[in-house]
């Protein structure tokens, strides 16, 4: 019976040699993939549809967005920080991180309901044409998928301040890193595909 | 037989709803207004009225408690119940914020009713989330004789609730305010506040990364006081409302590069203030 | 964290403890309850949610079953009028949605949560919990899809556009009841149990094997279970845009499907497909596994070219994502991808072939024993031949365009869904039912069964073959006399009786083998003398599965610790099976704590369908179910420390979403450990 | 600008696979993707003619990988991670841009 007990705790490792949480984020990305995929090429089939409303060019504000798609970037270096401060032991700067991270993605999702609500203005509402129903669930559903993120980071900071988060669950924080990141390279191609080729 | 606690919050009571009254009928109430709450006839300066008579009641409220609990004396408690010894008390659970912020929900709601219906919610939402916290930690200080088992049974229970509604609330003010800012600027406006306030965010973290000895107070009170910047400066560019808008195509805003953007570059460097001054001045541009 | 309970263990240890604790709120507590009605709600155990899905699967089959019959009712004979054509709609709707949605695939989803730990040698799936939530939300899923038939009007308000719900059809315009708001969410809301559970296994399977385990060394049914599952991740993404524009044009009056507006309709018909195809191999791979197992236990020979089944398996999992368009022939694609689609399906024949020529070739020479499962999987070889080959006849594009929309095409996916895919079922509950119940199900009675069910389909779906090629469309609510589609369509709607009677003969012989198996001696663990782990622990398997891991020396494991060769090469046995097997008696495995969380955040989800629905505030309570839920559970830790007194799991509480609460589920990884 | 990616690159690399890289490696990789991100949005201000659409997706697959290996540390990381996540663009790729090419171009041509 020891040796078997002996045994279980000598192989905690799983065949893959990762735990299983990272390798269930992994493959949930993967699925994650279709689903954007999906939403972008909706958007692109329907880009120049707009049954007479505005056209993207007429509404799109590049500099602003380009300063948001710079904020979200900024946001997944300062993920890695906290990250790589947690894996040194340093739950100050992670923390300090993590709260950073968070606000810029709260100025990110900020400028994302100014932009909406410019559109509006301008006359691009949500049932205008198939282009603005594609454009707003596509850009809308990142930025729901980026304020789920800052929830998560915003928790994940108030779990540190109660001294719950320490080195050894810096997995705990890599995991929503990962996420934070996907959500990032999401915008990438959104701001390429969606802004920038218009 | 009237206890101290008693005499000191009676006499404020009747202070202050004599004042109140006085209020209402100096300030341009009719005659039976003020001693009806304005149910027969008008009180003047409706706001100020509100806030004695509450004042007033809240204290007449607090005497009467502390005259039944005989200030929270021992042995008269013990003599009330009828036994030879008051109950052992059990330790609570920690400091309690929630009298505090009940009594700052109780504020707000009446003073929603006078001023607008979306105050008067905040304050009954606040008063509600006070009630709900309240018994739930009073029922954990209960639950059984180990105060260690009792705070980490309310935390189990409550946690779930309170930190998404915690991490929610935060992001949806922030949020709410950068929006209203940014809606509030010209569209060139818009860029530049966005950026200075992203840089000003990363300018703090960087600087606290830095200097990690910094002390928890300074480091709670900067983030407190962005935090407060932020909500009072999305506040006024709600108020001062969105900038106008083209209806469809056409973009020709580009012109409305004011001077402010220039006065709120200089003003980089130390802290969210001036970004809000800045964006501030953005917003009272328009 | 349940300290309490902790506590009063150390009270009756004699500890000098400070404080005297006594039972709080029960339901605030971790719940502990292993028996009793109340401890199904809250199991996170593999094999229990594998019976929970089978027996919510099983629910739903007669569910559906008997919208089938009512369907055969009305067409019985012309000019019927049994329903109305709206009602019909509706019908044939849910049918359809029911026996895809809401059994095909839990029942798969069944036996793989039972059997994908026991094949591979595991205490668990990677994430128990998560495992639990997902049959609480298919549950929720399908409830709610199902509630359509009774909320605002007895079958006023169900989904009424077919299963595939072609745009604009399902549009309000043309489907304005609220029927499918229901089907565009309820549909949702399984996908996302489908999504967990697929993370789920495939985790399973890629890190929780135990030693020796290797990939190829996985039972073939492991290995369609895992390729199922691949497809669900993949596929389930894509419905899921296809039904959020689906509601959102509906509820939102988004402009995806208006053609006025300059939307394409045939974007619905894509997505629903690119989704569809892969959903056919996510229903009959499975069904493949299950006979995969049967045929080489009751030929008593190994699985002829096992790399040959993995492979075609692999293979079909691939060709499935470029074929979709197929079903799109009769929609005017253009003559191009018309071509390459009608090829790629083409395609797709072959690997289905090795399929089934290799079961042929496991057969081939075999000592056979034609009991029920063995029936039934020979008739999964059969049957799901002719409905392959009815399949390529429509590979053909010019056919097919003839065939559209007739009831040719309902006879081809029939003899695939039924002859296949609840064929294949059915060996796998007569071939498993004494190992998750200890007891076999009646020989006589599953023989009546087998035998109703096989005639009766053929009498069903075999005349549709004519029907449809006379020129019957399908989804039509009646039909004149004098076409001569009359003599048929009693015979089909007698067949379908049939099969109902079949059915009803099974669920007679659970109880009635049930009663019987008190007089006869137990099954032991090993009934059919078969192949693969599962059997080498008790039946019914203890909680913990194994007593101790199992070292995998090669394929089939199990039976070659019971077989091996002489000198000339000859099968000798060398043990029985209750020599080589666990006994299943340890009692201080350390396992998954039972948990609240999941059906609390099961629960929200249809709350927030039906606000929806009807009133967005109940959205906001769903939310709130949802939320708290996920946060409660990021909280807990996964296994209680509390319930084994080796506390070795650090307390977590974090807050975070479900990423952060499968963080926490990774100390579960270590459920093997063993309190010595 | 490929100065600072080079050293990036040996900085990582220098690091066995149990090492993490530093905070000064990832703000040089963050300062990569920052300056693709400004070359992407210099595009919006100047004309580059028919090379703005290929010359925009190299550079938005260049960040997408920079992320994805730096950031997301699939250059550490088993294999399998990154099959998972090629896996799933790829198959979102083909099968979409598949689709998106049957609403635009299969229909125009004639047997």
């Amino acid at each position: 019976m020891a040796e078997a007990a002996l045994d279980a705790h000598e192989h905690p490792e799983t065949n893959t040699g990762m735990s299983n949480s990272k390798l269930a984020l992994w493959v949930f990305l993967g699925s994650e993939c279709l689903l954007f995929g999906g939403l972008i090429s909706t958007y692109l089939l329907y880009r120049n549809e707009t049954n007479g409303g505005p056209t993207a060019s007429d509404v799109f504000e590049i500099p602003f967005t380009s300063v948001s798609s710079f904020v979200l970037l900024l946001s997944s270096l300062t993920m890695v920080l906290a990250l790589s401060a947690l894996r040194r032991g340093d739950e100050t700067r992670n923390r300090i991180w993590l709260l950073t991270t968070a606000m810029l993605g709260a100025v990110f999702v900020g400028g994302q309901v100014y932009e909406f609500t410019a559109f509006l203005r301008e006359g691009l509402g949500f049932t205008t044409s198939p282009f603005s129903s594609a454009f707003y669930t596509l850009t809308g559903f990142h930025g729901v998928h980026v304020s789920v993120g800052i929830v998560m980071l915003m928790s994940l900071v108030v779990v540190s301040l109660k001294g719950d988060l320490s080195k050894e669950r810096a997995e705990t924080v890599e995991l929503i890193g990962l996420y934070w990141h996907f959500v990032d390279v999401v915008w990438i191609f959104i701001f390429t595909v969606v802004y920038l080729t218009v | 037989m009237l206890t101290t606690g008693f005499k000191l919050f009676f006499g404020l009571f009747v202070a202050a709803t004599f004042g109140a009254v006085v209020l209402g009928y100096t300030s341009g109430g009719n005659h039976l207004g003020p001693v009806t709450f304005g149910y027969k006839g008008s009180v003047g300066f409706v706001f100020g009225y509100t806030v004695l008579m509450v004042a007033g009641f809240a204290s007449g409220a607090v005497g009467l408690l502390l005259q039944a609990f005989r200030d929270g004396d021992a042995e008269a408690a013990a003599q009330l119940l009828g036994t030879d010894t008051a109950p052992v008390g059990q330790t609570p659970l920690g400091d309690s914020m929630w009298p505090l912020i009940g009594a700052v929900a109780a504020g707000t709601t009446v003073v929603g009713l006078v001023v607008h219906p979306a105050v008067m919610g905040v304050g009954l939402i606040l008063g509600i989330l006070t009630m709900f916290e309240w018994t739930m930690s009073a029922w954990a200080d209960r639950a059984t004789g180990d105060p260690q088992a009792n705070r980490e049974l309310r935390d189990s229970v409550m946690r779930p609730i309170e930190l998404p509604a915690l991490a929610l609330g935060a992001v949806a003010l922030m949020v709410a305010s950068v929006s209203r800012v940014f809606l509030a600027s010209s569209a060139n406006g818009a860029v530049l506040a966005a950026t200075i306030l992203a840089l000003v965010i990363i300018g703090i973290a960087v600087l606290f990364a830095t200097k990690p000895k910094v002390s928890k107070n300074v480091a709670t009170a900067v983030v407190l006081i962005v935090a407060f910047g932020v909500l009072v400066t999305g506040t006024i560019a709600a108020v001062v409302g969105e900038r106008d808008f083209e209806h469809s195509s056409d973009e020709s805003r580009e012109s409305e590069e004011g001077t402010s953007d220039g006065s709120s570059t200089d003003s980089e460097g130390d802290g969210s203030h001036k970004t809000d001054a800045g964006a501030e001045g953005e917003a009272s541009d328009e | 964290m349940a300290i309490t309970e902790e506590a009063t263990k150390e009270l009756t240890k004699g500890d000098a403890v400070a404080a005297t604790v006594e039972q709080p709120l029960g339901i605030l507590t971790r719940p502990t309850s292993t028996k009793g009605w109340k401890s199904w709600l809250t199991t996170v155990d593999h094999k229990r949610i594998g019976i929970l899905y089978g027996g919510a699967a099983l629910l739903f089959f007669v569910l559906g079953g008997l919208e089938a019959l009512a369907m055969r009712i009305q067409l019985a004979t012309p000019n019927g009028t049994f329903l109305s054509a709206e009602t019909y709609n509706q019908v044939f709707t849910m049918h359809g949605v029911t026996m895809i949605f809401l059994v095909a695939m839990p029942m798969a989803a069944a036996f793989a949560n039972y059997l994908i730990p026991l094949q591979i040698g595991a205490r668990d799936v990677a994430f128990p919990r998560l495992n639990a939530l997902s049959f609480w939300i298919f549950l929720g899923g399908g409830l709610f899809l199902v509630s359509s038939q009774f909320i605002g009007g007895w079958w006023s308000n169900a989904p009424d556009c077919g299963w595939f719900c072609y745009q604009p059809n399902g549009g309000v315009i043309f489907s304005p009841s609220r029927g499918v708001d229901y089907y565009a969410i309820g549909l949702q809301i399984t996908g996302i149990a489908s999504l967990i559970s697929a993370v789920n296994l495939i985790v399973t399977c890629l890190n929780m094997r135990t030693r020796g385990m290797s990939m190829f060394r996985m039972p073939v049914l492991t290995w369609m279970l895992l390729v199922t599952q691949f497809l669900l991740l993949f596929a389930i993404p894509v419905i899921t845009v296809g039904l959020f524009l689906l509601m959102f044009a509906r509820l939102f009056d988004a402009q995806f499907f208006n053609v006025a507006a300059g939307a394409e309709p045939l974007l619905w018909q894509h997505l629903f497909w690119i989704f569809g195809h892969p959903e056919v191999y996510i229903l009959v791979l499975p069904a493949f596994g299950i006979v995969s197992e049967v045929i080489p236990t009751f030929s008593r020979k190994p699985i002829f070219g096992y790399s040959f089944m993995v492979f075609s398996g692999i293979a079909i999992g691939f060709m499935g994502w470029g074929v979709w368009a197929h079903h799109m022939f009769a929609s005017g694609l253009g003559p191009i991808s018309v071509a390459a689609f009608s090829l790629s399906t083409m395609f797709i024949a072959v690997p289905t072939g090795v399929k089934i020529l290799n079961w042929l070739a496991t057969m081939w020479g075999g000592k056979l024993t034609f009991n029920t499962p063995m029936l039934f999987a020979v008739a999964v070889v059969s049957m799901f031949t002719i409905g392959g080959l009815s399949g390529v006849t429509h590979a053909m594009a010019a056919v097919d365009t003839q065939q559209t929309d007739t009831y040719y095409i309902v006879a081809h996916f029939h003899y695939v869904v039924f002859g296949g895919i609840i064929n294949g079922l059915f060996a796998g509950f007569y071939f498993w039912w004494p190992k998750v119940f200890g007891y076999k199900l009646n020989e006589k009675l599953g023989k009546t069964n087998f035998w109703l069910m096989i005639i009766g389909m053929n009498l069903t779906f075999g005349p549709m073959h004519i029907l449809g090629l006379q020129g019957m469309s399908r989804r039509y609510y009646t039909y004149s006399g004098g076409y001569g589609f009359e003599l048929w369509n009693m015979v089909v709607s007698i067949g379908a009786f049939t099969i109902a009677l079949g059915v009803l003969t099974f669920i007679i012989n659970i109880f009635y083998s049930k009663r019987k198996a008190a007089e006869l001696p137990p099954v032991g663990p090993d009934p059919w003398d078969s192949r693969s782990l599962e059997w080498m622990i008790s039946s019914p398997p203890p909680d913990h599965n194994f007593d101790e891991p199992i070292d995998v020396h090669g394929l089939d494991e199990f039976w070659h610790r019971k077989y091996g060769y002489d000198d000339d090469g000859k099968v000798i046995a060398f043990a029985t099976a209750a020599e080589v097997a666990q006994t299943g008696d340890r009692t201080d495995v350390h396992l998954p704590s039972p948990s609240y969380w999941p059906i609390v955040v099961a629960t929200g989800l249809p709350i927030i369908g039906y606000g929806l629905i009807y009133s967005l505030w109940l959205c906001v309570v769903g939310g709130l179910f949802v939320v708290t839920g996920l946060f409660g559970w990021a909280q807990e830790p996964a296994d209680d420390p509390n319930a084994v007194h080796d506390d070795h799991d650090e307390p977590g509480d974090d807050g975070d979403d479900a990423q952060g609460a499968s963080a926490l589920e990774q100390s579960s990884t270590e459920e093997m450990s063993v309190d010595g | 600008m490929t100065e600072t990616a080079t050293t990036v690159e040996a900085e990582v690399e220098r690091h066995d696979e149990h090492d993490h890289p530093s905070d000064r490696s990832y703000v040089g990789v963050a300062a990569v993707l920052g300056l693709i991100t400004a070359a992407e949005v210099l595009t919006y201000f100047f004309d580059v003619g028919p090379f703005l659409i290929p010359a925009l997706m190299v550079m938005m697959t260049a960040k997408f990988f920079i992320v994805a290996a730096y950031f997301m540390h699939l250059k550490q990381d088993i294999p399998l991670f990154s099959g998972f996540f090629v896996g799933g663009i790829a198959l979102a790729s083909i099968v979409y841009i598949t689709m998106l090419t049957t609403f635009e171009f299969w229909d125009s041509f004639d047997f």
